[in-house]
């Protein structure tokens, strides 16, 4: 019998998954102020869908996530956290210095420096594992 | 802007890799990393003469000064070291070529052009960063690129040569870790500088000596030093063979880097050579690398094991000139360096045309190609006249200078045995001459387009240039060599 | 007796010692792998009880800190996170040719490998 | 024009003519009329440069600094104007000689030898004129290079065998001695500059300076000194106009040249003699003179029993540097020129003989004379100056060889020459007793299947024998024999010219 004709499994984890995803956000965001932070909430947002993958298989996976936007989530992370650290340069700081985003405030401008920052390596990571779990899992079916 | 080229020139390459993902059209990817690997070429260019105008150039990261924050610190060196790979880069990846003897699955190759990148992005992290963490961290990169591209050669050898590459490529990358680990926790620092001003009152400390062991192990692991080379034949032979002219000419280059690094500046030569005098180490093993790795090259059925090998007797040349730990032993040493560089990146990008000509890189696939290929034969036999070291071309300018800093020592057996190792290379460069230009063709095939053996013919040729002109070459090695030795910036 | 006083650095050892030689003697590359993992996990440990100061407590400045309390050292962990990232992505790396290799090959020993490369290709 | 232009043109010439071999291969006589136009301009030029030689102008030219302070530099003088001469010179008997036997043979990659030809000759005169040790390191590897696929050329195994030897030996004593001894002399002075004199004088003493002489003396492979000879039998399987090249032109030459340079202007003759360092290499050549002249003795096939003819007389050469003496400088630098109007007609001779009756071994040789007299009258002439008779050329050279002998003190070295010539009257005169007096036997298959067979072979009138090679291969021939005793009597410009090194 598949997971997904187990009624269990299936409501536990309807329940679950929003529950992950909210609080992978939560850790995301609380980085600044306590443990947490980009990777860790990029891989519990991953095993939100990795849980749902397992669940309802991998097709049904792939209509919600499919590969080609893992693939760009990936790099749009990559080019967030570098682009952050550019336009510091280009708002006359040196490369990843956060006080030059904000000239008023340079305290202000390091809260939104690494806010961003930690956005983009939550998306990388969770586009990264995702990325890892289509090329494992769809081994061998194609 | 142009104070914060020695950071842009790490970050571009490495933003670049990303966007390869986003374009994903192989035309426009392929453009686009030729032009990024161009733009990484005159900024290097750019920092060198910076460099020889006005002396060390440093830049916090993240406007943390050092030795709190990662610092990038370039030197006459690390900036010599740049423009050595960037230039190769920039050769290498708008080749015809790049693509052949790969197994990359249709639409993939946008995936191939980033793992370049990020290998170009490590490499050049590594040469230009002060800090010593953040040199494991690119030493990773580089090597984790590294291994994937090595995999993806065409035939399932590629897999395992890989895969044990992987395993001593992360013991050498986690030995270095661990010798990081023994200096921090002595000092208490990580910038290189910083080290430098406090070890020579630690020395003495039975850590300091272990963390030193360990970073040697490791460098010398990536390095491929004899006998710590076994990885190295196997994944030049199974990598597509652009990706080996990308790596044989840079990686190995960027671990004697790494090595000359962690003797001269952070260590400093008193100590490695005068107190520990590491050179009876070394100097036995560079010795025996040189004639092992000639002898066991001239017994080779395959061009690109071949030129595995004799890359492991150059490393060998390459640390005999680090061991002279003398001006002009090292200038031979880096000299050598860059030499070797444009040699086996022109070598192994002519290898490249022959597979994808005949779609085999064993050397009787080039059996009688004399007149079939005129163009790659003769870099083929150019590059190995170099390899040999004859008068005219970059390899003799190098091991002159070698032989001269053997006699300077007064080790007068070393610089003998220098000669009579480049005599070994007569004969397995022979071995090609012959069988290209006697052999009984096995394929019929046409020569290459421009687009391939053009690049493989700037390599060639700046060997020939560079072996009559050398105010950049020499030039550029000897004030790296002087930076090592602290006696000018 | 003082040697066995830094009883964190033995276990360190003994960690890499396990690791590595589950790397060279055995022959299923996944075992290898996870060798190669205990080796790194090993050196994390040595970093992590490196940055520990007796009595020290986070490096977190509470509201009225005199000055006057220890914390451990923060840098290890630091590095560490990033070390413990290149570890997974090394070790994903390997996982993905082993894969590839049980593919290609139909077997993940190395002494059969060995064979079969040998053999011609 | 400057002679400094003069020089950059007698080098590029010879290699504008290799360029241009290459690009015109597809029209045989537009590439021969290359190969042609670059010899004379290149004789041409080197004439040109010959009057301020012997004006005595002092030139020099500098292209590139290669190492600080080392460049490859260009310098007019005495000695390196002989063999310019020489080797420019004899390039253009042996290019309508080339052209002949290739085309009388119907060789295959008639390109590539012409074009390989003219970078040997480019080589050998960049060693001419090299201002320092590393120009002339430079383009002795260079003519090690060039002439391979010119020895290979027929490409079968026996060419790749004889390819091997040839480079092994070669490449092993350059790199391993001569390039061992130019980066010491580098590493002991500070400079490689030839300069009268010398420029050990003072840096260097003892045992040492035996060695380094050791080190150039059997790095010059090309001088053949045994045992480091066998690449020049081994040549032979070459074409003709190839051993002329190897034997006369340059290769050979190339060698001795520079061991004379090396004691001339590297050692300095006077600090030779005060170190005594030569005595050795006295002995040395004396061994490979007189041992070589033996083994040639025992040859019988023609090319290898010149060849070893050739290996006794650079060791001449050699010997005459060794004994460092006024008289034997002269000497061996007259020898340079002497022997090669010589050996290259016997080379010629060989090869038109070939070319005609397809034989190589002296045994089959009987009664040839009648068939080719012009060939076999040109042989003579070439084995007499060889030997060292008057009136050919090759009587001064011996001359004053003896004479530095004297000089020397080392009398014993007279009696070494004396019976050196002895036994190569012992191998050079049987061949032409042979061609002329005995008669052909009548068995041979050649002679009978020649149109002569359909006369009564019992009265064959002078003309009606002669079967000769064709006249391409005979004229150059006939020519360098004549030149063999034209040079007997051009010995006073050749003393006036070598009386302008200065030696001290």
């Amino acid at each position: 019998m598949r997971m997904r004709e187990k009624v269990l499994l299936r409501v536990a984890s309807k329940a679950f998954i929003p529950l992950i995803l909210l609080f992978a956000l939560y850790v995301q965001f609380h980085g600044d102020f306590g443990p947490g932070g980009g990777f860790q909430a990029g891989v519990i947002f991953a095993a939100g869908f990795v849980l749902f993958g397992l669940i309802f298989g991998l097709e049904a996976l792939q209509q919600v996530v499919p590969w080609s936007v893992v693939e760009r989530a990936v790099a749009l992370g990559l080019l967030v956290y570098g682009g952050v650290g550019v336009s510091c340069i280009l708002r006359g700081g040196r490369f990843l210095d956060y006080g030059a985003l904000d000239h008023h405030s340079p305290m202000h401008g390091q809260h939104l420096g690494i806010l961003i920052i930690e956005l983009g390596v939550g998306l990388t990571v969770a586009a990264t594992l995702l990325a890892i779990f289509y090329a494992m899992a769809g081994r061998g079916r194609a | 802007m142009s104070e914060h080229l020695s950071a842009l020139i790490v970050v571009l390459p490495l933003l670049a890799a990303p966007v390869c993902l986003l374009l994903k059209q192989p035309r426009m990817v392929r453009a686009w990393t030729s032009i990024v690997a161009w733009a990484c070429l005159v900024m290097a260019w750019t920092l060198l003469e910076r460099v020889h105008a006005e002396g060390v150039i440093t830049y916090s990261m993240g406007g943390w000064d050092p030795p709190l924050g990662i610092e990038y610190r370039l030197d006459a060196l690390n900036a010599y070291l740049l423009v050595i790979v960037t230039g190769i880069a920039s050769v290498v990846f708008p080749s015809g070529a790049i693509l052949t003897d790969t197994s990359l699955p249709e639409g993939k190759s946008h995936l191939y052009f980033a793992a370049l990148l990020l290998c170009l992005a490590g490499l050049l992290g590594i040469s230009s960063t002060g800090d010593l963490f953040n040199v494991f961290v690119f030493v990773e990169i580089t090597s984790l690129s590294s291994y994937t591209l090595i995999s993806l050669g065409k035939n399932r050898q590629a897999l395992t040569a890989a895969f044990s590459y992987l395993v001593m490529g992360t013991i050498g990358g986690t030995f270095l870790l661990v010798g990081i680990g023994f200096l921090y926790q002595v000092t208490g620092t990580l910038n290189m500088q910083d080290l430098a001003l406090r070890l020579p009152e630690l020395l003495g400390s039975r850590t300091i000596l272990a963390g030193f062991a360990f970073l040697m192990v490791g460098g010398s692991i990536k390095l491929a030093v004899f006998p710590l080379h076994q990885w190295l034949p196997n994944a030049y032979t199974h990598a597509p063979a652009a990706v080996s002219a990308f790596i044989a000419a840079t990686a190995t280059k960027v671990s004697y880097y790494l090595l000359a690094r962690i003797i001269f500046t952070i260590f400093g030569a008193a100590f490695v050579f005068d107190a520990l005098h590491l050179h009876w180490l070394l100097l036995p093993l560079a010795i025996a690398a040189m004639f092992a790795g000639s002898l066991a090259a001239v017994f080779q059925t395959d061009l690109k094991r071949l030129l595995a090998y004799s890359s492991i007797a150059q490393i060998g040349y390459m640390t005999l000139g680090l061991c002279m730990a003398s001006e002009t032993g090292l200038t031979g040493g880096i000299v050598h360096l860059f030499n070797h560089a444009l040699m086996k990146g022109g070598l192994f990008l002519a290898v490249a045309c022959v597979v994808m000509r005949t779609g085999s890189s064993s050397v009787s696939a080039i059996s009688g190609l004399g007149r079939k290929m005129p163009l790659t034969m003769a870099a083929i036999v150019v590059g190995g006249l170099s390899l040999i070291g004859v008068p005219g071309t970059a390899g003799f300018i190098s091991k002159w200078y070698l032989v001269v800093g053997a006699l300077e020592k007064g080790w007068y057996a070393v610089s003998v045995l220098i000669l009579l190792s480049s005599l070994i290379a007569v004969v397995y460069v022979w071995r090609l001459v012959e069988t290209i230009f006697f052999g009984d063709p096995e394929h019929e095939v046409c020569e290459v387009p421009w687009t391939s053996w053009l690049p493989t013919w700037i390599l060639i040729g700046a060997t020939l240039v560079f072996g009559f002109w050398t105010d950049v070459t020499v030039g550029g090695a000897s004030a790296a060599a002087r930076s090592l030795l602290g006696v000018a910036p | 007796m003082e040697a066995l006083g830094i009883w964190n650095y033995w276990g360190v050892v003994l960690l890499m010692m396990v690791g590595l030689y589950t790397v060279i003697a055995r022959d299923h590359l996944v075992k290898k792998l996870i060798g190669l993992g205990i080796f790194q996990v090993a050196v994390i440990l040595f970093y992590v009880s490196m940055g520990k100061v007796t009595g020290g407590t986070p490096p977190i400045i509470p509201e009225g800190a005199d000055g006057s309390e220890v914390y451990s050292n923060p840098l290890p962990h630091v590095l560490m996170l990033t070390a413990i990232v290149v570890g997974v992505a090394t070790l994903a790396v390997g996982l993905a040719l082993v894969v590839r290799i049980r593919e290609a090959y139909g077997t993940v020993e190395e002494d059969e490998l060995q064979r079969m490369n040998r053999s011609g290709s | 024009m400057t002679p400094e232009s003069l020089l950059l043109w007698a080098l590029g010439l010879p290699l504008a003519g290799a360029l241009g071999v290459s690009l015109c291969g597809r029209w045989p006589n537009v590439r021969e009329a290359v190969t042609l136009t670059s010899t004379v301009g290149t004789f041409a030029c080197v004439l040109g440069i010959l009057q301020y030689v012997l004006a005595g102008q002092a030139v020099e030219l500098e292209l590139v600094e290669v190492f600080v302070g080392l460049p490859i530099a260009f310098q007019l003088e005495p000695l390196g104007m002989l063999y310019a001469l020489v080797a420019s010179g004899l390039w253009i008997p042996t290019a309508l000689y080339g052209i002949g036997y290739m085309r009388g043979h119907g060789e295959k990659n008639q390109t590539r030898f012409f074009a390989c030809f003219a970078l040997a000759i480019f080589a050998a005169l960049g060693i001419a004129f090299a201002g320092n040790l590393l120009t002339l390191f430079l383009f002795y590897e260079l003519l090690t290079f060039s002439t391979y696929p010119l020895v290979t050329h027929y490409g079968d195994d026996e060419a790749r065998k004889a390819g091997r030897v040839y480079l092994g030996n070669l490449l092993f004593t350059s790199v391993a001695f001569l390039l061992l001894a130019v980066v010491t002399t580098w590493w002991m002075t500070g400079t490689l500059d030839f300069r009268p004199g010398g420029i050990l004088a003072g840096k260097a003493e003892g045992p040492m300076v035996a060695i380094l002489l050791g080190l150039f003396a059997f790095g010059a492979g090309k001088a053949a000194l045994m045992p480091f000879h066998r690449w020049l039998p081994a040549a032979m399987v070459a074409p003709t106009p190839v051993s002329a090249l190897l034997h006369a032109v340059a290769i050979v030459k190339a060698g001795v040249f520079t061991v004379l340079k090396v004691v001339v202007y590297i050692f300095g003759i006077d600090f030779l003699t005060e170190q005594g360092a030569s005595v050795w290499l006295m002995y040395a050549a004396a061994f490979t003179l007189l041992s070589a002249s033996v083994i040639a003795l025992t040859k019988t096939n023609l090319k290898a029993r010149l060849a070893y003819s050739t290996i006794s007389q650079l060791a001449y050469i050699v010997l005459g540097a060794a004994l460092a003496t006024t008289a034997g400088v002269t000497g061996a630098a007259l020898h340079i020129p002497m022997h090669a109007m010589g050996k290259i007609t016997l080379f010629f001779c060989a090869g038109a003989i070939y070319v005609a009756t397809h034989k190589k071994d002296i045994r089959e040789m009987d009664g040839i004379g009648r068939r080719m007299p012009f060939t076999m009258g040109a042989f003579l002439i070439g084995s007499l100056s060889i030997i060292g008779l008057p009136p050919m050329g090759g009587a001064w050279s011996k001359w004053f060889l003896a004479l530095g002998a004297a000089e020397a003190h080392m009398s014993i070295f007279i009696g070494v020459l004396m019976l050196g010539s002895l036994l190569s009257i012992g191998y050079l005169m049987p061949i032409v007793a042979r061609a002329f007096f005995c008669r052909a036997p009548e068995t041979d298959p050649d002679a009978g299947s020649d149109e002569g067979s359909d006369r009564p072979p019992q009265e064959p009138g002078f003309w009606g024998a002669v079967n000769e090679a064709p006249a391409l291969c005979v004229i150059p021939l006939c020519a360098t024999a004549l030149g063999t005793v034209a040079l007997f009597f051009c010995v006073p410009f050749f003393k006036d010219l070598l009386d302008l090194i200065v030696l001290r």
